[in-house]
């Protein structure tokens, strides 16, 4: 996992699962940025990402809810076939900026 | 016996980091059926959320507790279940409803995913004796 | 509980494509304990070998008879476990000597393997009753 | 897993695992070939297998056995530093014309 800052951006790429395992120490360490900046655009590259699940979502959900009142912005890019599904099913893709292949990159 | 006949179960410490060992065996076991990569992403998404259930809503984060994890094939049928003796769910109803969770963060999507991803699901449930999921789903033909 | 305790228990049919499922569950619980790639290709084989003869020898292809695989690390301790109930073996020195094989295609070597990829090996066994292999390895220092 | 035959020699490509559950097919394969002639050279590359145990090992070892009273020869190409290591162990590597990167390639 790798989280990268400007002032006006977080980026995380997530790598391998992103499941209920990664979420809490990822929820702690994206707390901390938020508390100082809700209406930061963040990021989530999932190029690395072979798994999510609901806890997933769910973490980026959150996100969603802490920033879209202050004006911050959460998108998801390079999202495989199969969780473009999960984000579908969940309802999500209206709520976020949801790209296939994201023009979006880290570095 | 059967040659697609099987069976494989697992039995594991309620901790996270067995999330992914469920998920890799189901996974495996799928492509063995001859399951698609495609079907077998969502097979693991449904063994994922119920085994996720089980160690956070049926265990409440006792790690010492067991997960129980069947997997059997038989007459061109897969079948998931998953089990736990935790707090089991007072209303299975109201726990299957979209968006509905006991836990503030959470999504309440994971039964919704189970039903999505398999072709049935079966809850069977009774408070403080524990949660049986059955989900199954169609093998391909090969 | 420690955060690196853990403990999964596989139980399966004696078919060839389930060796495969528990080398990968063994494969995924070893990287979880912080084993290195090398380590785990290593754990992987010993795993490989000891199924494959529960499979082989104890059952002698009875498919519907059920191994059982169980892994847990405490204290630093990585244990690996496989288990049957089948012909078992009358004479294990014997068995475990190098290039020995009951079966005329077969190199006799998984015990050695075993014992090359683990820190220990211990073997018990009694006619008709099956077999026990103990295996451990220390984990790495994190 | 894939083999290809010219008149002078028998390539395998294993793909994936090389263990108990391929080996009974495979060598009912290869022992049709080697009815017709056991003076052949077979070449196991194992660039795509990822996996390989003690049965792997002992089909190369009964090829190697068919063929070497005959004139044949049995090569292993494209071998990882963690199967070479098995090859050591059991000894094959006397035996055996084993190469980690091997020039010799399928096609
Ligand atoms: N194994 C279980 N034991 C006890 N309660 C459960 C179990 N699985 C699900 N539940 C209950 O059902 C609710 C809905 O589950 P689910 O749809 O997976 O959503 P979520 O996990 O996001 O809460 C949970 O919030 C919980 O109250
Ligand atoms: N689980 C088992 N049940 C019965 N006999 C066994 C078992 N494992 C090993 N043996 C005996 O020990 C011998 C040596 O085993 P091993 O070193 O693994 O070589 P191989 O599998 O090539 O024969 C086997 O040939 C068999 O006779």
């Amino acid at each position: 996992m790798k989280i990268e800052k400007t002032e006006k951006r977080i980026t995380v790429v997530t790598d391998g699962d992103f499941d209920l395992k990664v979420c809490p120490e990822l929820k702690a360490l994206l707390a901390v940025d938020l508390k100082h900046d809700r209406s930061i655009h963040v990021c989530f590259d999932l190029r690395k990402t072979s798994f999510i699940d609901s806890s997933g979502l769910g973490l980026i959900l959150w996100v969603y809810k802490e920033t879209a009142p202050y004006g911050g912005k959460v998108s998801v890019v390079n999202v495989t076939a199969s969780a473009e599904k999960l984000f579908d099913v969940a309802g999500l893709s209206r709520l976020l900026n949801i790209r296939r292949k994201g023009r979006e990159r880290l570095g | 016996m059967d040659k697609q006949e099987n069976y494989v179960k697992l039995e594991f410490y309620a901790k996270d980091q067995n999330v992914a060992i469920a998920r890799l065996a189901t996974a495996a076991f799928a492509g063995e059926i001859g399951f698609s990569l495609s079907d077998i992403e969502e097979i693991k998404v449904a063994v994922s959320e119920g085994v996720s259930n089980a160690i956070i809503h049926g265990y409440g984060g006792d790690e010492s507790r067991l997960v129980e994890v069947t997997l059997t094939v038989e007459k061109n049928l897969f079948k998931l279940e998953i089990k736990d003796d935790g707090v089991g769910i007072a209303d299975i109803k109201k726990a299957m409803e979209p968006t509905y969770s006991s836990v503030a963060e959470r999504m309440g999507l994971g039964f919704v995913f189970m039903e999505s991803f398999m072709d049935t699901l079966n809850v069977h449930s009774s408070l403080n004796c524990g949660t049986v999921l059955l989900m199954t789903r169609r093998c391909p033909h090969l």
